[in-house]
């Protein structure tokens, strides 16, 4: 069935959907680390944005307490520890040499298609509406690890460890209209946990390789010298 | 009864090893004693004073180690009484122990194969503990501590009757792999020296190797049937094809273990290895084990056996034994080369059971009967003598730290008795008549001498060949040892440590030895005790008894008719007697002529004689080297120093002859090479960069969704 | 009986060496010595004192009884002048060749023991060479035990009697291998040259260069003994006609007179061949073995194939 | 059900008493304390669970049945001899200046957490918690494998971070599939309690079940430390602090495995093909195979270990895969034995870095002339782990082998191979360093291996005889996995 049929709501969701898409892609083919940050926390804007709607439409309070820990660390926290990390290694100028972006974003799509495809079982259970929503973070879920793929930067892993946080988020959201409670929290404490961490761990290897650039942690090999 | 006995000598041997094992704290073993004694014998003096002799501190640790080889010779004389008792009452005993998995225990069977088999291993462990506490009394015990020796000899015997007891798979392959492992770490109990870590090594590996390979041999029949119980095995029918998997992986896994060419590389590697009375009790018993292992395997777990398995093993035998003389012919090391020979009678030993299984297949219980017999009894002999000349070789070595047969010499005048002993073990090796060894090779002959029964005249032919390559063996087997006991025990000392060597003073070794020697002749003159042992174990496993086996009294010896051949070895043994008895009297009746004049050797009246001058082993082989040559890897280099004017007269002349065995760069070094080729390559997946790891869990996970999908 | 017929065998034998030595005399135009010298021979080291090498073991001192009690127990089993005797019984042909076998044994380590180099040179060939008859001998055996289907060396003539005269190419075959692998055994040419003593050539003198007086007597007598052996195999396996199978005195001479013959011919042709033929190198003599038990192979294939009952 | 929230409650204290401790408290001793404790109450569970089977708490939020019991037992009771070997072990490492005080809280305080996580893990009934408290294992470890601040520790670390978090991710996505599955035949908030979706597996739909397995198997199997995503798991055991490498090895992986065979269980009662089972037996096999040839190139001796530790990992995976009632009792057992006697290892190990003062294994020489008792226990836990009877190791070998030779005889020549090569990689490695003669000026140090003689006598125990009540839960937990119990 078409999009016009569809109620306002899940217009709303599946147009916020495809932003969330779109805001993928556009990490996927950032180079600078400072606009890549950006991009990230207006994802979890988004994110924000999409849980407040499905809390409201639904009427499932838990789910605004969900926004809010969205908005608190996806949106704020994680953004600005990044943002002060590239700062104080001033690296906000130098620029991921990602080669052929084209081809890339051609691979991006191609992923796209390919969680579609995945998942196409599940649309005899279900409404084409879900079938895109789970696609769509499926590829973002998908797009994150091409992005830490692709990229030599840790605090580029990092945006892109959460990004297929947000991923699995939105899947969780509009798919199943949020996890139990307990699932929630315990998730959202995990990532805030894992962002503290990655904080603490900027510090090490800096202090160690003096520089963020994880290919140059390959001491650990199998490969002869 | 029986079955008590049995337990018992497993229980001991274990107890012996527990007990060794505490040695190590005998120290505090000593204090304690020291107390309760104190506490209780004031009264008695006699006994008190005899403790007190065995409770000083150095009596007393030499005292524990007496107390080990007591405990294991007592295990070996009840596998003994347990062996005859249940090979004279023709019973099939079975048990269950209540250890294993929950719904498999250990199942137990002990029937005359298996009491065969325990008579073997008995009369070695007993001889071996005779000789065990002078022998190990010379080790170091900061160097090599006892504890660790005696506690897996206990375990390595008990894993041997282990696996003679074992009645289900599973059992079977523990006491298998417990029998493996103990003896590793005897092979590697002097691991300062690299050779012996390299060899303890390559033992292991082949073990597991094969014991893995008979593992999926039992996994063939398993398949096929309810479970892994023997009655399970054996009441599982299978297709002819499955049956020949299931025996080529036996082959290859109790081959592997028994010595069969080319899987014996790790047999002269490990024999020298390890202390003479483990190898004795290695070379001599454990290839038995294995030879038990696959007699079990065929003949009672498949039932049915096929007579083109009885060629391959056949023509596999007749390699061994071939190859195994040759190499031993070439060996100055005196325990390589009884390693070697090992190979040898084992490949005899084959071949006569290939000899038996092709007259079973061709339906012929009763020849096969004959070559069943004939291949356990060679078997019962070799565990015999080879134990005998391992543990000769043990007293060679404690007397004069010198194993290189080149190096020695003249032992004859220094340890008498020892070479007496010595020269027994020679002369029922080399297949001499009045020794054991001659008989179980007759009993060969006359097995493929009834080759005429057969209607495939590819077989007729094959076999007289194989049996014609018997008696080359035998032949080189003679050449061979005449080489050990000539150069070891005649001539001339050719070094210092033979020159001042001098009789074993420790009377249990010579006992021990002695024990053996004595076996081997006792069997030579009377072996129908024996064969009609066998004839029961015949009885069992094939159904079928001798052809003719009322003429088994003590006297004659006529397994297939009188009048198609017979051997009488008691009679021959009055005639030799008798001849050589009128000889020495009628020769030596004038008085003047009967003492004989000692002067120096003539020698062609050339003097001067040194011993350098004498034959060495490589002189000795030298022939066969030239005949046989493509058989070794021969390194051979002759150096000469010249010097003088114009270099023209030659000062000395070094020569050196390294020989290596065929079966290392053809088998096993590609097969290490392509190990290590092959690790190189999967290395190259973990680059260290963690990019590329999460490029794999990516590629993963879209191909596993692209799978299922 | 049996015993008379051993101890006859055992007085024949040096008068077979002797009439050999006559014959090769005649055929090389000298003058033999009589045939009774062997005889002579013999008494005289019998009375001489003998001289051992000081550190000569007991193995050097006993060795000659030990070999010559052998050699006679091997004879006591090969029917001489009649089958069917008890002895014959007590061991077989393959019994037969162990005999000879711890003949031989004795006689290498008897060489080893003075120390000499010839006496290890001795022992190291003669071990060879026997290592390699052995077995082209008992394929010539085997041909003839499938062929009685026994190893029994009485039994088997009996039959190649009672079978009269067939023509058996598996026979011939056996024939000329137990021929070269006697010659070989015996240490005549081409493989040994008995009288020799010269170093690079000897086998068997060279193991009994160190013996003297009665030892040395015993040793040649056992083999003169080997020899006529080897001869009486010959003779009365392949051409049994004549041997007394019942005890009667007039068949026994009659067997006497017929092996007597045939040992005469025997050693005629013997004499012939080692009159013509050169000794060989010792490293060609796997060659010559080899093809005796290539023949030896042959004629048990023969056998097999031509002349099985199936 | 008190023991249940006590085993979870304990923990939890610890975690918080060694953050606030003060300086002067014997942090070592304490930890063993706790531990002990803890085992107390496993046992006191255990004996309820004896006693009247399956438990569920009050809001069937932990669920204790025949399959986890025995694991969580093993947990503590690892947990336990890990954290006795650890006191000696890191007051050493203090001595040597590698440690501070601090850090040493930090490590005391992780260590609960850790254990708290994997006793999360394994009481849970809800998937989603059982997500959360594998992420919150990585998290609680993360920081121990870097616990030294070398380069090289900080990289395992990284990587350890990086590659369990992405792994684990997917496996989040699984699990949302998994309710999303469940939700949509109805039952809300207890959608994701396993025990429901056990109930009924039979009408959640097959296709989406399958997609959810794919991603829990690629994300839990990274911490399994499946190849290719095992790439984490060398690194993190060789730069970590050698307990920590005895729990990783011990516990995580097995609990991995877990979670993995409680999802197979729900995709095999929904759909009915072979699909889960195959897989698993792919990955298995796979890494088995690869392990097996990577520990011939090993030289450093953690990470010879741990490679053994995958090769181990596969050989169950791939037990379960199978399926049959034989290979899934060979594998439940199997999973005990190896924790048991790798821990046990790990044990020996550290000692013999200490000892030789290096993990490069050209480094360590002659123990058994230096410090019998660490050369024996190395030596012995080797023969152990290499399979060789009458070690417990053993009996599930050969049950795998005769369990592939019933349904895929094909593949049995692949397991020997493996088995042979990694048989002949380990001994290659061990033999020289536990044999010789000793180097020069090596000295002994304080080493307690009671662990390591315990671990290995219950080894050899299981090798001999498995106890009733053992046996009992694991034909019960082989009837809950594959149907039928064994024979």
């Amino acid at each position: 069935m078409n999009i016009e049929q569809q109620d306002f709501y899940t217009q709303a969701i599946l147009s916020l959907a495809a932003l969330v898409g779109l805001t993928s892609f556009l990490m996927l083919g950032q180079g600078r680390l400072l606009r890549l940050i950006f991009v990230f926390a207006l994802q979890g804007s988004l994110l924000t944005l999409t849980t407040t709607l499905a809390g409201y439409s639904l009427n499932n309070p838990h789910l605004y307490i969900s926004a809010v820990l969205t908005l608190m660390l996806k949106v704020i926290f994680i953004p600005w520890m990044l943002r002060r990390e590239v700062i104080q290694m001033n690296a906000q100028r130098d620029i991921e040499s990602t080669k052929n972006k084209s081809l890339l974003m051609m691979g991006g799509a191609g992923l796209m298609v390919f969680s579609y495809y995945v998942l196409h079982p599940i649309v005899q259970t279900t409404s084409p509406v879900m079938l895109n929503a789970l696609a769509v973070s499926l590829s973002v879920v998908l797009l994150g690890m091409l992005l830490m793929i692709t990229h030599r930067q840790a605090v580029a892993h990092v945006v892109g460890f959460m990004s297929i946080e947000n991923g699995l988020f939105f899947a969780a959201i509009v798919a199943t209209n949020g996890m139990p409670m307990v699932v929630e929290l315990g998730v959202a404490f995990d990532v805030l946990v894992a962002a503290v961490l990655f904080g603490i761990f900027f510090l090490h290897i800096r202090s160690s390789i003096d520089s963020l650039d994880v290919d140059r942690l390959n001491r650990l090999k199998e490969v002869d010298k | 009864m029986t079955l008590i006995l049995a337990y018992g000598a497993v229980l001991l041997s274990f107890a012996s090893g527990l007990f060794a094992l505490i040695t190590n704290r005998w120290q505090t073993l000593l204090a304690v004693s020291h107390r309760r004694i104190k506490k209780y014998f004031k009264i008695d003096n006699a006994c008190w004073s005899w403790i007190t002799k065995n409770l000083d501190e150095q009596q007393f640790f030499a005292t524990l180690q007496q107390a080990v080889f007591i405990l294991l010779g007592l295990s070996g004389m009840f596998a003994v009484l347990a062996g005859v008792s249940v090979l004279i009452d023709k019973t099939v005993l079975t048990d269950q122990i209540g250890l294993g998995l929950p719904w498999l225990p250990w199942h137990v069977r002990f029937d005359s194969l298996s009491g065969f088999f325990y008579l073997i291993i008995g009369i070695a462990v007993t001889a071996v503990s005779l000789y065990g506490p002078g022998y190990v009394r010379a080790y170091d015990e900061h160097k090599h501590p006892f504890a660790a020796l005696g506690l897996f000899t206990g375990l390595f015997v008990s894993g041997m009757l282990l696996v003679l007891l074992a009645d289900d798979a599973f059992f079977f392959m523990i006491a298998w792999e417990l029998m493996s492992v103990a003896s590793y770490f005897l092979v590697a109990i002097q691991h300062e020296n690299p050779a012996n870590r390299r060899a303890a090594f390559l033992y292991l590996l082949m073990a597991e190797v094969g014991a893995l390979s008979i593992i999926l041999a039992f996994g063939v029949l398993a398949s096929s049937a309810g479970g892994f119980t023997f009655d399970a095995l054996r009441d599982a029918t299978l297709s002819d094809t499955r049956a020949s998997i299931a025996f080529i992986l036996a082959l290859l896994g109790f081959g592997m273990k028994a010595g069969l060419v080319p899987l014996h590389v790790w047999l002269p590697e490990a024999h020298p290895a390890a202390p003479s009375h483990i190898s004795a009790l290695m070379s001599g018993v454990m290839l038995k084990v294995a030879l038990y292992g696959l007699v079990r395997f065929c003949y009672d777990l498949i039932g049915t056996v096929q007579w083109q398995w009885g060629v391959v093993l056949v023509i596999i035998g007749t390699v061994s034994a071939l190859g195994g003389i040759l190499y031993a012919m070439m060996q100055t090391h005196l325990k390589r080369l009884l390693a070697y020979s090992s190979v040898e009678n084992i490949g005899i030993i084959f071949m006569v059971l290939g000899l038996s299984m092709i007259f079973m297949g061709n339906g012929h219980p009763q020849l096969a009967a004959l070559g069943f017999l004939a291949a356990l009894f060679h078997a019962f002999n070799h565990a015999l003598f080879k134990n005998l000349l391992f543990l000769c070789a043990g007293i060679i070595h404690h007397q004069t730290h010198e194993l290189n047969i080149d190096m020695l010499g003249g032992l004859i005048k220094k340890m008498p008795q020892t070479s007496l002993i010595f020269l027994v073990g020679c002369m029922s090796i080399s297949s001499l008549p009045l020794f054991n060894g001659f008989v179980s090779e007759w009993l060969a002959f006359q097995t493929a001498l009834q080759v005429d029964v057969l209607n495939n005249g590819v077989l007729r032919s094959l076999i007289p060949v194989s049996a014609a390559a018997l008696a080359l063996t035998a032949a080189l087997a003679a050449a061979c040892f005449i080489k050990v006991f000539g150069l070891i025990f005649l001539g001339l000392p050719r070094s210092h440590n033979s020159q001042k060597a001098h009789e074993i003073a420790d009377k249990g070794m010579l006992a021990g030895t002695t024990l053996l020697a004595g076996l081997c002749f006792l069997f030579g003159i009377l072996p129908g005790i024996i064969i009609n042992l066998l004839n029961g174990v015949a009885k069992q496993m094939l159904g079928e008894t001798l052809p003719n086996d009322t003429a088994f009294n003590w006297l004659w010896l006529a397994p297939v008719s009188a009048d198609k051949a017979s051997y009488s070895p008691p009679l021959v043994l009055v005639g030799v007697l008798i001849a050589a008895l009128l000889s020495f009297w009628y020769l030596r009746r004038s008085p003047e002529t009967k003492t004989m004049r000692r002067a120096e050797a003539w020698d062609c009246g050339f003097g001067g004689l040194t011993p350098k001058m004498q034959y060495t082993g490589s002189a000795f082989a030298m022939p066969f080297q030239r005949i046989f040559a493509r058989v070794w890897l021969l390194d051979e280099q002759i150096h000469k120093d010249v010097g003088g004017a114009m270099n023209l007269n030659v000062t000395a002349i070094h020569y050196q002859l390294q020989v290596q065995d065929h079966s290392w760069p053809t088998v096993y070094q590609p097969i290490v090479y392509a190990v290590n080729t092959a690790a190189k390559q999967v290395g190259r997946i973990q680059t260290g960069n963690i990019r590329t790891y999460l490029g794999y869990s990516f590629v993963t996970l879209l191909l596993m969704l692209w799978v299922i999908s | 009986m049996a015993i008379v017929q051993t101890l006859l065998f055992a007085a024949l034998a040096p008068l077979l060496a002797g009439w050999l030595k006559w014959c090769k005399c005649f055929l090389q135009n000298r003058r033999a010595p009589s045939l009774f010298q062997s005889y002579r021979d013999l008494i005289k080291l019998t009375r001489k004192q003998p001289v051992v090498a000081e550190h000569a073991s007991w193995v050097f001192t006993r060795a000659p009884y030990i070999i010559f009690s052998a050699t006679v127990l091997a004879a006591s089993v090969v029917p001489l002048i009649a089958v069917n005797l008890p002895t014959s019984a007590i061991a077989d042909v393959i019994v037969l060749v162990g005999f000879l076998g711890s003949a031989r044994f004795f006689l290498a380590l008897a060489g080893l023991d003075i120390g000499t180099a010839f006496g290890g040179m001795g022992s190291s060939r003669e071990m060879t060479v026997s290592s390699l008859a052995e077995p082209a001998m008992l394929m010539a055996v085997f041909t003839l035990s499938m062929t009685a289907s026994t190893t029994n060396l009485s039994v088997g003539i009996t039959h190649v009697l009672n079978e009269g005269l067939v023509l058996r190419p598996s026979f011939v075959f056996a024939l000329f291998a137990l021929i070269l692998v006697a010659v070989a055994e015996t240490g005549r040419i081409p493989i040994d040259n008995p009288t020799t003593h010269l170093e690079l050539t000897m086998i068997h003198e060279a193991m009994i260069l160190e013996y003297s007086g009665r030892h040395l007597a015993l040793i040649e007598w056992a083999s003169q003994l080997k020899l006529m052996l080897y001869g009486v195999l010959i003779a009365n396996i392949f051409f049994p006609w004549g041997i007394a199978e019942t005890i009667s005195l007039q068949s026994l001479l009659s067997g006497l007179l017929a092996i007597v013959g045939k040992l005469a011919v025997l050693a005629i042709v013997l004499a012939i061949s080692e009159t013509l033929v050169a000794k060989m190198r010792l490293f060609r003599v796997q060659e010559y073995l080899s093809f005796a038990y290539l023949l030896g192979l042959l004629g048990m294939l023969s056998h097999i194939i031509l002349e099985a009952s199936r | 059900m008190i023991p249940a929230y006590l085993v979870l409650l304990i923990p939890l204290v610890g975690i918080l008493f060694f953050a606030l401790a003060g300086k002067k408290v014997d942090t070592g001793k304490l930890n063993i304390r706790f531990n002990a404790v803890c085992l107390v109450a496993t046992i006191w569970l255990a004996i309820n669970v004896l006693n009247d089977g399956t438990l569920l708490s009050a809001g069937r939020g932990l669920l204790i049945d025949s399959f986890n019991v025995y694991l969580i037992v093993l947990t503590a009771f690892v947990g336990l001899t890990t954290s006795i070997f650890s006191a000696s072990y890191m007051m050493h490492e203090k001595e040597l200046g590698r440690l501070t005080e601090k850090r040493l809280k930090l490590y005391y305080s992780m260590y609960q957490g850790f254990m708290l996580a994997m006793y999360l893990v394994l009481t849970t009934n809800n998937m989603g918690v059982m997500w959360v408290a594998m992420e919150g294992a990585t998290l609680a470890t993360v920081l121990l494998v870097s616990l030294y601040r070398t380069p090289e520790s900080i990289e395992a670390a990284w990587k350890y971070f990086i590659l369990c978090g992405v792994g684990i991710a997917q496996a989040l996505f699984g699990t949302i599939l998994l309710y999303y599955a469940a939700a949509q035949i109805g039952n809300g908030e207890n959608a994701l309690l396993w025990s429901v979706l056990f109930e009924n597996a039979k009408q959640l739909n097959p296709e989406i079940l399958e997609i959810a397995f794919v991603f829990m198997l690629i994300g839990y199997g990274t911490k399994i430390g499946l190849v290719p995503l095992h790439n984490w798991l060398p690194d993190a055991h060789s730069e970590g602090p050698t307990p920590m490498s005895a729990v990783l090895s011990g516990l995580l992986l097995n609990d991995a495995l877990y979670a993995v065979v409680r999802n197979k269980m729900l995709v095999d009662g929904a759909s009915h093909n072979e699909m889960a089972g195959h897989l698993m037996m792919g990955f298995g096999l796979l890494s088995f195979l690869v392990a097996a040839f990577f520990l011939h190139r090993q030289k450093d001796i953690k990470r010879l270990f741990s490679y053994s530790s995958i090769e181990h990992m596969g050989m169950m995976t791939f037990a379960f895969g199978i399926g049959s009632p034989l290979a899934t009792f060979a594998a439940l057992l199997h999973m005990t034995v190896h924790s048991l006697t790798k821990s046990a290892i790990f044990v020996t190990v550290g000692h013999a870095a200490q000892l030789a003062g290096s993990q490069s294994m050209d480094k360590i020489r002659g123990l058994i002339k230096t410090q019998p008792r660490i050369g024996w226990g190395l030596l012995m836990g080797t023969i152990a782990i290499a399979g060789f009877p009458p070690f417990g190791v053993f009996t599930s070998e050969f049950l795998v082998l005769l369990a592939t030779m019933h349904s895929y005889p094909w593949l049995t020549p692949l397991l020997l191979l493996g088995i042979g090569i990694a048989f002949a990689g380990l001994f290659r490695h061990v033999q020289p360093m536990v044999y010789g003669e000793k180097p020069e000026g090596q000295v002994t140090v304080k080493a307690n291996l009671w662990p390591v003689i315990i671990h290995l006598a219950l080894v050899l125990w299981l090798g001999l005889t498995i106890p009733g009540f053992l046996a009992n839960w694991f034909s019960q937990a082989t009837t809950l996995i594959a149907g039928s119990a064994p024979l």
